[in-house]
């Protein structure tokens, strides 16, 4: 089986300080890698080169064989997570899709929503949802059924979610890789099971 | 799903995006009125010399107003991380970006230019130019929105974007309001136009063919910072 | 050789004194600043780089507890 | 994106990682020590003889007096602010393409000295303006094109500075300029065009007169000078500008201490 | 005792939804009130409401014997934190010091820094530092001696910290009520501790 | 803690900021050059007729110079919860919104004063006209950065306020415009403009009481959005 992310001797340094180094990580089918460390120990900053947003680390990234293009395969929600506050859930969903060449009909859509709790909220402008609410319209196309997505990668996906919606979304990744999903995720939240690796980062401390 | 779908999503989102803050939409034409409506004002109120120099005025405050709408092409996508998704998606970022271009010119280029004649009779420009400015208009705003793009990427992450942009994107523009006033000028004075108008338009097609590439590699930088 | 039949003569330039001599006072200040600034910009980096050196060895001994990654 | 066996190929390889090595900052920097210091000196010497044999030596012109002058100053910086924005625009390339960070350090560094340049021309050119039009400034095609470089010199100068990180800065001026270097001659063949059209012909340039020798002497040396003195400054420049970019590594480091020493 | 804060017959209907309706609250000298409830509960709108920054609720809200300018006695901190990104945490904290009409000296400011973990970062502009590093920044306010302020506001403080963090800030919380401060807080991390008492708002689910 | 040492400390912090990103300082400036530059291109390279026209021409650049750079008074402050915490401040938020209109005068009104006579040279204007140029640009701009500050105020939060930026500022701005123009005027001509001048003064010392008493309504306004 090949690799779905072989990254070696991966090395950062900001503002002259040294984050890590001689970093090496890989991510095969099923994995869940979760990364921690303390606040400003490079986690974003990882995350963001590995999908091709940064320049700030050194070292040899591989998706998958290296020959198909990768961005197709891959959900990257970051700490800004793209949600238009002028649309609505709904065409925040649809857009979301179509960048990946993806099209659903509206009733998968809504179901989607519905997931993350949003019922009700499909057409309300997104800059009238709470903080959480806001979250959760970028989370709603990780409920969707995309088979064409292999990979999710997401930074601090549980930020400013209530309980309920911590415990839904743990499970939902936790499905997503019991079938052969992989899933790059950074939190401050404990993730536990099976297929989570876990990797500190800034291990001084 | 197709390129041409893609085109379509992001032109529909553009557009609608516009709709939905439509009162900015009308920003662009009100800048270039009172711009315009300065002139009398602030210069001469003698209409005979006001017509001498209404082809120019309308030009510049034309390019005015549509650089300041420019400040926002990205602006909001870049703050709530919609640029990053649009780097990352699946299709040629150039197609997306040329999307954008497009409706940032159905929203800003083609309402200043419809509402050229009503300026135009107010700076007393012989009515035999009227079909000229519109025309000429209509192609240099296509040039401004697409190059106007790319100062807008390379501004988008910074603060003082619009007035940046104005430094980076103006000297860029100078052949534009050259060639656009000369067609104007040239029609109002009944000599021959035509030259011109083909070179605003190669200008066009230039700016078609390569400012959108430049601006997504400008858009990858913003992200970078 | 001198094109000129006097120092006077040479400092007012026919009736142009005033514009040559300003245009080259120009030169002369563009060069000046040329041939200078590189030099303004070394002291500042070294001065940056001394304080920066100062507040290594400054914090060095103290910041084995504390929360800041090192 | 490198699949094709050419590029995998050890010669391509050998080839890209000499390549690097001869561009790489710290072999930069130690060479370009002396060799900017006797292009220096050179430059000194070749300015104070040129620019002394055109204020004192060379003989009065006969339709302008000795406004004419200026010409030793005023043609070589008009000259190098255009050569030097091309210089610009083809090193961005060279950084964006082959990403050599030494080449972005090099035309970063020329930005304020091109400015510079054209800065000195239009002053220049405003001046001696004055006694040969009667005015000091007129929209003629080649001063409004001068203009209009000067804008370009300063929008990629305002981009570098308003960039948070240095290498931002270097792309995105790089793009900047590759856009503008397209432009410039539209520009320049749009506005000669439009001054043409409008402008009586009586504020044309002067052609510049069959120059009798011992006013070309100077004059070529003067262009000569200011060449050497523009490629001396930007070697100084780009030698802080690469200790300012590595000044973690320990080789800057030791240098900047040499440098304080000195200071 | 007067109480610091007491509210009766809170209202509020956003976008046709009755977030919470006849709501009273109050609060004493040391007292901690925890805001909680599921995502779009309107725990925020409510906040900003009781320090005056929303109209969104209908109601009575008196601070204090109603006497006193209230502001002056408030830290407030929102979601969005105040930090300037373009000062440093040291120059962010002076300003929102001299906000209050208050001063503090150098010494101080830093120990305050370094409290939060922000030590070597004094002067670094805020910009450059990670999403928990910058909020960090704003709640360097709360480690300053400050007898002039007896009420604390904060809208998830703890979001975005790493656990070291969270437990810090919520000692020094337990320890601003035991000195006799009050503090309003909504959070999506439990609270715990004799002075904490729970609100919870959006009942329904 | 004194009034005045708040006052002085906002001053402070916002210089501090125009200082951080003094590359910015210098595009209100440039952006004025730049738009003088685009009238010859536009309207005609003969300097007879653009002297008749300059007074407007300059007036009408600075306003949009001074137009442009106030859309980022209180942005950054809106986007990172500064205003939040400027409306909460112990005391009146118009001494800090006062202090904020100083310092955007001192880094974009004054530079754009003090550069002002190069361009009028540009445009032939008469050099008897240069002092009141310079001193009623100095009080007009005093206006500019206090109404603006109303203006910047309302469309920072709203998303559609760029409208009423424009539809509400602008018909302050034009009684500026022209009584600015009107000095210059007649000073070129010879004719008194004291009666004028002291009418700038006026509106100057009428934006200098009412305005920031208007800006942090719209402020509150803002930060409810
Ligand atoms: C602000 C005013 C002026 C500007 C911006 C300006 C600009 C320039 C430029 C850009 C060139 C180089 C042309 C090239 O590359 O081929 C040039 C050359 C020259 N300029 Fe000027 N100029 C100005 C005023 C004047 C005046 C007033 C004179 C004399 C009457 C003058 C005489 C010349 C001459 C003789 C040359 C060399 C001609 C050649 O080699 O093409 N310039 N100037
Ligand atoms: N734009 C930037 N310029 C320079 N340094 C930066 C920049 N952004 C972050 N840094 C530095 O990089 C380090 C890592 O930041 P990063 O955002 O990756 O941390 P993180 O692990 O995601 O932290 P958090 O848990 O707070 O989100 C920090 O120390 C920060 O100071
Ligand atoms: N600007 C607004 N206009 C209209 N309705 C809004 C606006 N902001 C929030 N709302 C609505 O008010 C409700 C409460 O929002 P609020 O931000 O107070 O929730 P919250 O309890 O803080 O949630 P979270 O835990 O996600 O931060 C939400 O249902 C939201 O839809
Ligand atoms: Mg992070
Ligand atoms: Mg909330």
């Amino acid at each position: 089986m090949t690799p779905v992310l072989s990254a070696q001797s991966l090395r950062c340094e900001r503002d002259e300080r040294l984050l890590f180094d001689r970093l090496d990580l890989s991510l095969m089918p099923g994995d869940i890698l979760h990364l921690t460390g303390p606040n400003g120990s490079g986690k974003t900053t990882l995350l963001r080169a590995l999908v091709g947003l940064g320049q700030a680390v050194e070292g040899h990234i591989q998706w998958f064989d290296g020959q198909v293009q990768s961005n197709e395969k891959i959900w990257y929600i970051g700490h800004r997570p793209g949600v238009t506050l002028l649309q609505s859930p709904l065409e925040n969903l649809r857009y979301a899709l179509a960048l990946r060449g993806l099209e659903r009909n509206e009733s998968s859509l809504f179901e989607a929503l519905e997931h993350v709790g949003l019922r009700g909220y499909e057409d309300v402008p997104s800059r009238q949802l709470s903080a959480g609410q806001q979250r959760r319209v970028a989370l709603a196309r990780l409920f969707l059924d995309t088979p064409s997505i292999s990979v999710w990668v997401l930074d601090e996906p549980l930020t400013a979610l209530d309980d309920k919606a911590v415990e839904l979304l743990k499970a939902r990744i936790q499905a997503f890789a019991a079938a052969g999903g992989s899933v790059l995720m950074t939190s401050h939240h404990g993730m536990s099971g099976d297929a989570v690796r876990t990797l500190a980062l800034g291990g001084a401390e | 799903m197709k390129l041409s779908r893609l085109f379509t999503r992001v032109l529909q989102r553009e557009l609608q995006l516009a709709y939905r803050r439509r009162a900015d939409l009308a920003n662009p034409p009100l800048f270039f009125l009172i711009v315009v409506a300065l002139f009398p004002l602030g210069v001469t109120p003698d209409l005979e010399r006001l017509a001498t120099m209404a082809a120019g005025v309308l030009w510049v405050a034309a390019l005015l107003a549509n650089l300041l709408s420019l400040d926002l092409l990205f602006r909001s996508d870049h703050e709530d991380g919609s640029l990053e998704q649009l780097l990352l998606a699946s299709s040629p970022p150039t197609l997306i970006v040329l999307g954008k271009a497009l409706a940032h010119w159905l929203v800003t280029g083609l309402p200043l230019t419809l509402m050229s004649p009503l300026l135009a009779m107010m700076l007393a420009l012989s009515p035999a130019a009227m079909p000229l400015l519109m025309l000429s208009l209509a192609l240099g705003t296509v040039t401004l929105s697409l190059v106007g793009g790319i100062g807008a990427a390379l501004t988008v992450g910074l603060r003082q974007g619009g007035l940046l942009l104005t430094l980076l994107i103006m000297p860029l523009f100078v052949p534009v309001l050259i060639f656009g006033t000369a067609v104007v000028q040239a029609a109002g004075a009944g000599l021959p136009w035509s030259g011109q108008l083909a070179l605003l338009a190669a200008m066009a097609v230039l700016a078609l063919v390569s400012a959108p590439l430049a601006t997504v590699a400008a858009l990858r930088i913003a992200v970078e910072e | 050789m001198f094109a000129f039949d006097s120092l006077a003569d040479f400092f007012a330039m026919g009736r142009h004194g005033l514009y040559v001599w300003t245009a080259y006072g120009f030169a002369a200040a563009v060069v000046i600043y040329n041939q200078l600034s590189p030099y303004l910009m070394q002291r500042r980096m070294v001065a940056d780089h001394r304080r920066r050196q100062r507040r290594e060895q400054g914090t060095q001994p103290a910041s084995s507890s504390g929360v800041t990654p090192s | 994106m490198w699949q094709s066996s050419f590029w995998q190929s050890s010669f391509w390889k050998n080839l890209v990682r000499w390549f690097h090595k001869w561009t790489s900052p710290k072999w930069f920097y130690n060479l370009s020590r002396p060799l900017g210091a006797w292009i220096g000196w050179l430059a000194l010497l070749i300015l104070v003889v040129s620019l002394v044999w055109g204020l004192a030596f060379a003989p009065i012109e006969r339709l302008q007096g000795n406004s004419y002058r200026i010409i030793f100053i005023h043609v070589p910086a008009a000259f190098l602010s255009q050569a030097i924005y091309a210089a610009i625009a083809a090193l961005g390339l060279i950084g964006l393409v082959w990403r050599i960070k030494l080449a972005f350090y090099l035309a970063k560094q020329s930005v304020p000295i091109g400015a510079s340049m054209a800065f000195l021309a239009l002053v220049t050119g405003a001046i001696w303006g004055k006694p040969t039009w009667g005015a000091w400034w007129v929209w003629d095609a080649r001063l409004t094109s001068m203009l209009v470089l000067l804008f370009l010199y300063l929008g990629l100068w305002a981009l570098h500075n308003a960039m948070e990180r240095p290498e931002s800065g270097d792309r995105a001026a790089a793009i900047l300029a590759l856009v503008g270097v397209v432009n410039l001659p539209i520009i320049k063949f749009s506005v000669e065009w439009w001054n043409t059209l409008h402008q009586p012909a009586t504020l044309k340039f002067t052609e510049a007169p069959p120059m009798h020798i011992s006013m070309l002497i100077p004059f070529l040396l003067a262009i000569l000078g200011f060449y050497l003195a523009a490629v001396a400054w930007a070697l100084k420049r780009t030698r802080l500008e690469i200790l300012q970019r590595e000044r973690r590594t320990q080789w800057a480091r030791d240098e900047l201490d040499r440098l304080g020493g000195n200071v």
